[in-house]
């Protein structure tokens, strides 16, 4: 995480806050986070304000992330964006609010809470700060989050696919097309959304729909399954 | 004895009724007061939306109504084709 | 002042918060134009903020002066005197106000705590409640708050009269109130507590019970509540005006009824000439308006309008029927699985995506969720989908609930002394919603190791797989029954077809294959059957079980019906040869929302065919805590020189009080129980050639023989297993019975 | 079991004794007697004893109505539907009583015969105010009724509107000249024609302050008193005012929380406010002349005078004589351990009748030093 701030001119206040603030530090950088958490909660009561009480906040939410506590790290870390959101690391707050929120994914069969309010956060951090440390890294676990949320509704599109509910397979089939346009599971869900609208008789869209899955994928396993040749001429 | 399946419903009810107050011409808001919205969005055509309805018995072979409803450019409504009586589509639950 | 375009901007009176922080707070910027309106535009916003407790701005040239005094940090709350609530109780509700130490001090905050606290002391009575609060400031901005609470004696009751009633008895409508005069109980109950909620439900119960019987233009014209002097005592009038009674003189449905008329008039729970009843009425809107909810119009409403005819005191109905549009559901959106996967969840709905709105269909999938017994907190919302009137997106967030248990640990029970016994069972194995567990059990009464998965949904439409493969070396000897030492193991595998909605039929095919040794005190029917069979015989057994479940949780079922017909038989080419039926049936019923009730019985028999009489190891035993408790573990039955035997036949009935404990009562893990149960076991005649013993088929158990036992039971799920303990007394113990009161077990025994 | 709820109540404080040289008057009971029924009364609310010519008429705690002789002995008794907290009243050989369950009743004094009865909409928590052609009487709801004397039908009623949260006690209605001056549990001081029950006038003797429904309560529980064309009326948590009797204006008004009805004899106004302090006040201008607060804290259920003395009882039982012109006690007895129910009474020679709050009628003889 970023490097200590640099010390402000008061005096008194400044002495005395770093002297709680060292061995926090220390605690944290050998990993012991529950004391370093302890000390720098400490630290903010007696010191509420200046440098050291911001870091500090920095570093208890970075400490609870570490600890996997992530509604902890989000709480610690929506506290200094509202206290401090002119500080120059407020877009390190950000980040860590939305890792806090990434590390609660469990996967695309699983709960999309976190996956989505990640996404969200790092969506607000890349607009904001498009050129921070941090955008790269917040730019590919982004990526990852829209594999896995694409995952999630082709799993569930083929979940009622099966069952004969071929409505609702393409509805889901089309979400992942719309908004999750670059997973992987698009080509699957141009697939399956061909089959469905075949299964409905609804010719005109399931050619549609193979002619599309045959452009964009031209060597696609499914194609045969489709009888659709090769690259078909465009929509 | 057989297995305990359960009705599968999807799409949205249209009825002739409704379908009789349609006339060219009525904006998208106008068509979705009246057929409501459809369940079954079309990611290929804005200006064509596609009323499904099909109903699974569960010992019974698919059966499927369609109604495509098609707009110009400007969102007008142009006209409306499918199958809107009850039409027995074939079984395709073969392959 | 007079509008100027902004030079630069000041900042003064700042101590910790940085400027930027500021800036970033205010509406104006270098070089826009500033007026008085834009002016206090930034001083809300400031304010807005929190930070500051007084914001002003100026002008001095054409630099902006922003003059702020911020507020300051609480570094301590301490809070004294509160006896009525739990201190954390308090501290959230001062958390969810933002007063907590570290965060900004704001004076009106602490006035709202102080009076939302007074209120909460008269809403329970404790008028002479004194609150007040020190603010003490501390270097660098800093405050300490101490709020301390002289409570004082709460209210009690004195009377709670109620004038105009011709009808009732005073006494019989002061018992609809939960408040009212000291009675012996009120140190309990606390009944002569003065609350305003109790005193509003009173009268909200006043006012149906007059409703439901015919008092239309009942009202309760005016409550008093009066406080003595010494805010010691609480006197309550309630001045009620009854009215006459009416009838009702007709019934209609007006409106769209989508349905054929007949269908919704079975609904219809008031009829000419009836008493008017507004419980009836209501639950009449609820039926029809639920009717039409299962048909898709989820915003069916019904309004019961009536016609009152004062001088015959007669009332016509017009129930309004207004459909509303069909809606549909979109999406079904599940969260909080962070165990089970989406499908898991996803697969006991029978409401489908993109498919009408089905009311009875998205109760009959909560239920369904219940069922599977993986989770403890099920909450389905409706959400109207924005921009699509006609339709919703249904939420369903769950809290999983641990579904299995590691447990290696110690067991004891009566029957088999100490018992290690170590199982890994998953029912939500890997979160796939199939069920994994491998037992291993050592104990008094020998080993038994078993292993068994099933997948619920091995098709999608619910037909269930499962196998399990067992081990089990048991020695009776120890046991008051007849000894024997038995080898058996082997395997069975199990296709369960759903055939109506809580009906499934479970078809299995089975081996096994068991082998006897036999101790000098075994009776001598065992040692005929030996000689004549042979020490090992194996079965290969095929079985139909018809099962009805309707029980809303598998653990501690409160409502519903189990019900279950299980034919088994052990075919040729196997050296067995038997037939056997089981008959089982439980009824559950709620009385109130803790206490629950249930009746069950069983019975079955078991017969030999083709020349082979019943091999006695597959004979049933009755009698243990879990089937006949105050029975020693398969001690019923006749009794061959001083051995039970068990016995071809076997019947069961009991009857169930379940409770739980007191003070534990939202404890999901602990149950208490009251019971009655009767049983025996016969079919075999002891005293038959010259006390071999023989097998004789009657089929019914002379009464006489039914032994009785009453008691209370406790059950606790405990990490280790279910913990049984119960205490029962036979009631019509007869010579040579072997009984045991207390019975204790822990984790699971085979 | 109502006297449970007592004993688990603190027990009422003793006074201070008396200071040197002071102990003027001394009181000694002349004859007790248990009246009928379990008893259940409210220290809260003075019970009127009213005494005709020879005759006691009262009400007890269990719905009974009693008429004794002068010595003590039952003449009649009559079972009330629901019980009288604020005891009847006699006039010309009526006896006429409101109960809490809404009813009002007039009985022939002499032999107790039923003349009539009435139900109201809620319970009658004023004694019944007999004027000529007049009877008046509070309920509950903040229903001011005028009841024809001959049959009870209801000639007119005057309602203000209640606060969630009132005070237990009404203010006895007040007639002079023609006109009813009737306190409500709103602060307000009501003047209304006794012909036809029309508004005249209100003042509001306090207004509603504080920020829970218990600071705001501002009931004028005690009854007005008239003095020279004044209407002089206190209210809880509140003030003692003076308001001219035709126009309602206010001459003068003193900020003090009063409910129970002040006493005006040899030209002072004596008043106990809610905390126990006993004053003196100048009716014209509203100056206090003394007070004394050595019964602070005590719970003063009633003020009275008798042969120049002013009285006052509370609910600890003790009968206190105070020195209308000094202010300091010169006598004090506890005449019952239950608490004083009653204002006392000053009959002729110097005797009081009180009752005390578990049923007990006393006839006290005052003795001078």
């Amino acid at each position: 995480c970023a490097g200590g701030p640099k010390p402000e001119k008061q005096s008194e206040n400044h002495d005395s806050a770093r002297v709680m603030f060292d061995p926090a530090k220390q605690a944290m950088d050998r990993g012991d986070y529950s004391t370093a958490i302890k000390l720098f909660e400490d630290l903010e009561a007696r010191y509420p304000y200046g440098p050291y009480a911001e870091q500090a906040e920095l570093d208890t939410a970075y400490s609870y992330y570490q600890r996997g506590e992530s509604d902890a790290a989000v709480a610690a870390a929506e506290r200094f964006i509202k206290l401090h959101p002119a500080n120059p690391y407020v877009d390190y707050a950000w980040y860590l609010k939305g890792i806090a929120y990434y590390q609660a994914i469990q996967g695309a069969e699983w709960d999309p809470d976190p996956a989505e309010k990640a996404f969200a956060t790092f969506d607000i951090l890349v607009k904001r700060w498009p050129n921070t440390a941090y955008a790269a890294d917040a730019r590919q676990r982004m990526a990852k989050i829209i594999d896995i949320l694409g995952q999630r509704n082709l799993d569930i599109c083929k979940f009622y696919y099966v069952r004969h509910a071929y409505v609702a397979a393409a509805d889901r089939c089309t979400t992942v097309i719309t908004r999750y346009q670059l997973s992987p599971a698009r080509e699957e869900a141009l697939y399956y959304l061909a089959r469905s609208y075949a299964r409905m008789n609804l010719k005109g869209l399931a050619q549609n729909t193979a002619a599309i899955l045959a452009y964009n994928y031209p060597r696609s396993k499914y194609l045969g399954e489709l009888g659709v040749s090769g690259p078909a001429k465009g929509p | 004895c057989n297995i305990y399946r359960v009705n599968v419903q999807q799409g949205n009810v249209v009825t002739t009724k409704e379908l009789a107050e349609l006339h060219p011409g009525m904006d998208q808001l106008q068509v979705r007061t009246i057929l409501g919205s459809p369940l079954l969005q079309d990611p290929w055509h804005p200006d064509q939306w596609v009323y499904v309805y099909s109903l699974k018995p569960a010992y019974g072979t698919l059966e499927v109504r369609k109604i495509y409803v098609l707009f110009d450019k400007d969102g007008k409504l142009l006209g409306v084709q499918g199958d809107v009586k009850a039409a027995a589509a074939t079984a395709t639950t073969a392959s | 002042f007079a509008p100027f375009t902004v030079k630069n901007i000041e900042i003064r009176g700042l101590e910790h918060i940085a400027p930027g922080t500021v800036y970033n707070y205010l509406p104006i910027h270098i070089g826009e134009e500033i007026d008085d309106q834009k002016a206090q535009e930034a001083i809300k916003g400031l304010y807005a903020t929190g930070f500051f407790k007084d914001v002003s701005i100026a002008r001095s040239g054409d630099t902006m002066l922003v003059i702020v005094q911020e507020r300051p940090i609480i570094s301590s709350i301490k809070l004294e005197g509160v006896k009525a609530f739990s201190k954390d109780e308090i501290n959230s509700t001062l958390k969810g106000l933002g007063l907590v130490d570290r965060r900004i001090f704001n004076r009106a905050m602490l006035d709202q705590v102080v009076q939302g606290l007074q209120e909460q002391y008269n809403g329970m009575g404790y008028y002479a409640a004194k609150i007040d609060t020190h603010v003490e400031t501390l270097p660098r901005n800093r405050v300490a708050i101490r709020i301390d609470v002289k409570e004082g004696e709460q209210a009690t009751i004195k009377q709670l009269n109620i004038v105009g009633n011709k009808a009732f008895s005073e006494s019989k409508l002061r018992g609809l109130f939960s408040l009212g005069a000291p009675t012996a109980l009120s140190f309990y109950t606390k009944n002569d507590r003065y609350s305003r909620e109790k005193l509003m439900d009173g009268l909200e119960k006043l006012r149906s019970f007059y409703m439901d019987r015919g008092y239309l233009d009942f009202d309760v014209e005016s409550s008093q509540v009066q406080v003595t002097p010494d805010r010691r005592y609480v006197f309550i009038t309630v001045n009620i005006h009854e009215g006459p009674v009416y009838h009702i003189q007709s019934v209609q449905l007006t409106g769209n009824l989508i349905v054929p008329k007949a269908e919704l008039e079975k609904l219809v729970e008031v009829k000419a000439g009836d008493l008017f009843s507004r419980s009836k009425i209501t639950d009449t809107n609820s039926a029809i308006a639920d009717k039409l909810g299962d048909l898709g119009y989820a915003f069916a409403n019904v309004t019961p309008v009536p016609k009152v005819d004062e001088k015959t005191r007669e009332v016509a109905m017009d129930f309004q029927v207004d459909p509303g549009r069909q809606v549909y559901i979109r999406h079904i959106e599940i969260t909080g699985n962070d165990k089970s996967r989406d499908y898991v969840v996803r697969r006991q709905f029978r409401q489908l995506e993109g498919a009408l709105y089905d009311g009875a269909l998205v109760r009959r999938s909560k239920e369904r969720l219940q069922q599977t017994g993986f989770y403890d907190k099920i909450d389905t919302k409706t959400i109207p989908v924005p921009g699509h009137p006609d339709q919703l997106d249904l939420d369903v967030s769950v809290s999983e609930r641990p579904t299995g248990s590691f447990s290696i640990g110690v067991g004891y029970s009566n029957a088999q002394g100490i018992l290690f016994n170590g199982s890994i069972s998953q029912n939500n194995f890997m979160g796939t919603g199939n069920a994994l567990s491998f037992s291993a059990n050592v104990g008094g009464l020998g080993t038994s190791y078993n292993l068994s998965f099933t997948d619920p949904y091995f098709t999608p439409d619910g037909i269930s797989l499962g196998f399990n493969l067992y081990r089990n070396d048991t020695n009776l000897a120890n046991l008051a029954v007849a000894p024997y030492r038995e080898i058996e193991y082997g395997g069975t595998a199990t296709l369960g077809i759903p055939v109506l909605e809580y009906v499934y039929d479970y078809m299995s095919l089975g081996y096994s294959s068991t082998t006897i040794d036999l101790t000098s005190a075994s009776p001598l029917i065992y040692t005929n059957y030996v000689n004549t069979f042979g020490p090992t015989n194996n079965a290969i057994i095929i079985g139909n079980d018809l099962v009805y479940d309707s029980r809303n949780s598998p653990i501690f079922p409160t409502k519903g019906v189990y019900g279950s017909l299980s034919l088994k038989a052990s075919v040729p080419p196997a050296s067995l040869r038997w037939y056997k039926a089981e008959l089982r049936g439980d009824y559950y019923h709620p009385f109130t929302s803790w206490l629950s009730g249930k009746i069950g019985a069983r019975y079955g028999f078991i017969n030999g065919y083709g020349g082979k009489n019943v091999p006695f190891f597959n004979n049933f035993y009755l009698g243990g805590p879990t089937t006949l408790p105050g029975y020693q573990t398969y001690a019923l039955g006749p009794q061959v020189a001083g051995y039970p035997v068990g016995g071809t036949r076997e019947a069961l009935v009991d009857a169930d009080l379940y409770f739980p404990l007191p003070g534990l009562a939202d404890n999901k893990n602990f149950r208490m129980s009251l019971f009655v149960a009767s049983g025996w076991v016969y079919g075999v005649d002891p005293n038959a050639n010259n006390g071999a013993g023989s097998y004789s088929n009657g089929y019914f158990p002379s009464l006489g023989q039914m032994r009785t036992t009453a008691g209370i039971g406790f059950l606790w799920i405990s990490p280790l297993g279910p913990l049984r303990l119960s205490i029962a007394a036979p009631l019509n113990k007869q010579p040579g019975d072997l009984t045991q009161p207390l019975q204790f077990t822990v984790g699971n025994n085979f | 079991c109502g006297v449970l709820s007592w004993f688990t109540s603190t027990p009422p404080k003793a006074p201070p004794p008396l200071a040197k040289g002071e102990h003027k008057v001394s009181f000694s009971t002349l004859w007790q007697a248990r009246l009928y029924g379990d008893w259940e009364l409210e220290p809260y609310q003075v019970t009127r004893i009213a005494v005709g010519h020879g005759q006691i008429v009262l009400a007890d705690g269990s719905g009974h109505l009693m008429n004794l002789s002068e010595g003590g002995r039952q003449r009649w008794m009559r079972r009330l539907d629901g019980h009288s907290p604020r005891g009847p009243s006699v006039a010309d050989g009526i006896v006429y009583v409101g109960t809490d369950a809404g009813k009002v009743y007039a009985f022939t004094e002499a032999d107790g015969h039923k003349k009539w009865e009435v139900q109201l909409s809620s319970e009658v928590l004023t004694p019944v105010t007999v004027t000529a052609g007049h009877l008046l009487v509070q309920t509950v709801d903040g229903r001011l009724w005028s009841l024809d004397p001959g049959d009870g039908k209801v000639q007119w009623t005057f309602s203000m509107n209640q606060p969630t949260l009132t005070l237990r006690g009404l203010a006895t209605p007040l007639v002079r000249d023609g006109v009813v001056y009737e306190g409500f549990a709103d602060g307000n001081l009501v003047a209304v024609s006794l012909a036809s029950g029309a508004e005249l006038w209100r003042a509001p003797v306090a207004i509603a302050h504080g920020d829970n429904e218990l600071a705001r309560m501002v009931d004028v529980a005690a009854s007005p008193v008239d003095w020279h064309n004044e209407i002089i009326a206190g209210a809880y948590q509140g003030n003692l005012a003076a308001y001219g009797a035709r126009s309602g204006t206010q001459d003068w008004s003193r900020p003090m929380s009063i409910y129970q009805t002040p006493v005006i004899f040899n030209k002072h106004l004596f008043v106990a406010d809610a905390q126990g302090r006993i004053s003196a006040i100048d009716p014209a201008s509203g100056t206090v002349l003394w007070r004394n607060d050595s019964l602070n804290g005590h719970y003063i259920t009633g003020l009275g005078a008798c042969d120049g003395e002013l009285l006052a009882v509370d609910s600890g039982g003790y009968l206190y004589a105070i020195d209308p012109q000094g202010g300091h006690r010169i006598g004090q007895e506890q005449v019952s351990s239950s608490g004083i129910q009653s204002t006392p009474v000053c009959l002729p020679d110097q005797q009081i009748l009180l009752m005390s709050g578990a049923g007990t009628l006393y006839r006290v003889k005052l003795e001078k030093r």
